[in-house]
């Protein structure tokens, strides 16, 4: 199984998630994080559409998983992240992480989580009935970057 | 040079791929050079902290040197997960 | 769904967490973990035992959960915890959270493995070749309340 | 009362369940009383910080009061996840 997918299609997380587990074997523990389109603003999202950087986006994605797997000795580490149009409600992406103790396995998820957010080329829009907006990227998000 | 746009980069530029000509010997003078190049061009690059690069699909800094560069991305912060 | 689950039967963590995200209407960060029966030692186990305090074991569950909820303001929270005789790399339980920000989700879920570790009444065995041993408490489990 | 055991406890004692007249007024008491039931008691409690008690199904600390208590169950400390 691929260990970083960019794909436009939908997938079952938890599928996803099962097939993963099933490949670790020894490990003690998984975390798993999916992201979804929230309802963000006035409650009036139509959709949320996912430009990326083909080629880039797959080569960032791979160097964050492997610095996730080699910090927090991982046994695994999975990642996919959806571009195109989204409804609300739908699955943008997921990372799952597996390690003998459960500390690593979170850490590597949020470590994942973390740098995927603000050093992996994807740009947002949301849709709504007033109009369509970039989503701005967050102060904290950078900042978060700095417990690392 | 292939330049590459995104996000609202793209949109204000008004294309999302161009091949240029430059001596440009980082990424801030290339960028320099590009706001010189239409109105459209200064208006999308006139908030400079508002705008990433990436050389040949890596992440760099503004004082990335350009030798042997290809490929220039300039885009948004990004905004996955 | 009843969000606190103690049970000897196994149970499929995927579709568990599909259902749980499923009812998570304005959630944008999930996060869940599982926890495996490891091959701990030398490699030799053969079972793990799990026994547990009927009752006491629901509701202190059900207290952990609660507290997580309103401490992390979380949409939802799910707990589901076997006991009797498991296989090695069976699943043991699982935590799921749900919450705007992936923050708030991330912490839920390690807030939860971190009481349900040392204040829900189970108890581990392992089986080996060589006979049956209680699993010891981790001082570094303990510790980790400290933190919250 | 209700005594109840679990784990390792539970086989040193070599019972879950027992039913005993105490007049205890904390667990601390209660397992002073305990100890010198049999030696199995004695030998199941000999290292108190290895044990943990709950009255009626809540987590408590040794000092904690019997007034009211219908069941005080004592084992060792917990290794669910």
């Amino acid at each position: 199984m691929v260990p970083v997918r960019v794909q436009e299609a939908a997938f079952d997380v938890g599928a996803e998630l099962n097939e993963f587990t099933d490949r670790m074997q020894g490990a003690g523990a998984v975390v798993s994080f999916t992201g979804l389109t929230r309802d963000l603003a006035a409650g009036d999202l139509i959709a949320m559409e996912i430009e990326h950087f083909p080629g880039m986006t797959e080569a960032a994605l791979g160097t964050i998983r492997e610095e996730a797997v080699t910090r927090f000795s991982l046994q695994g580490a999975l990642v996919i992240h959806r571009y195109g149009r989204l409804a609300p409600g739908e699955v943008i992406m997921m990372v799952a992480t597996a390690s003998r103790h459960r500390a690593d396995a979170f850490a590597g998820a949020e470590f994942l989580m973390d740098f995927l957010k603000s050093r992996a080329p994807f740009w947002k829009r949301e849709i709504t009935a007033s109009g369509a907006d970039w989503v701005a990227a967050k102060d904290r998000d950078e900042a978060a970057l700095n417990r690392w | 040079m292939d330049l590459r746009y995104f996000a609202w980069l793209r949109e204000r530029i008004g294309t999302g791929h161009e091949v240029i000509e430059t001596e440009a010997a980082t990424v801030a003078e290339l960028i320099e050079e590009l706001k010189a190049r239409s109105e459209a061009h200064a208006f999308a690059l006139s908030d400079l902290g508002a705008v990433r690069a990436a050389v040949d699909q890596e992440l760099v800094e503004f004082d990335a040197s350009l030798t042997g560069a290809r490929e220039v991305a300039l885009f948004p912060p990004m905004t996955g997960g």
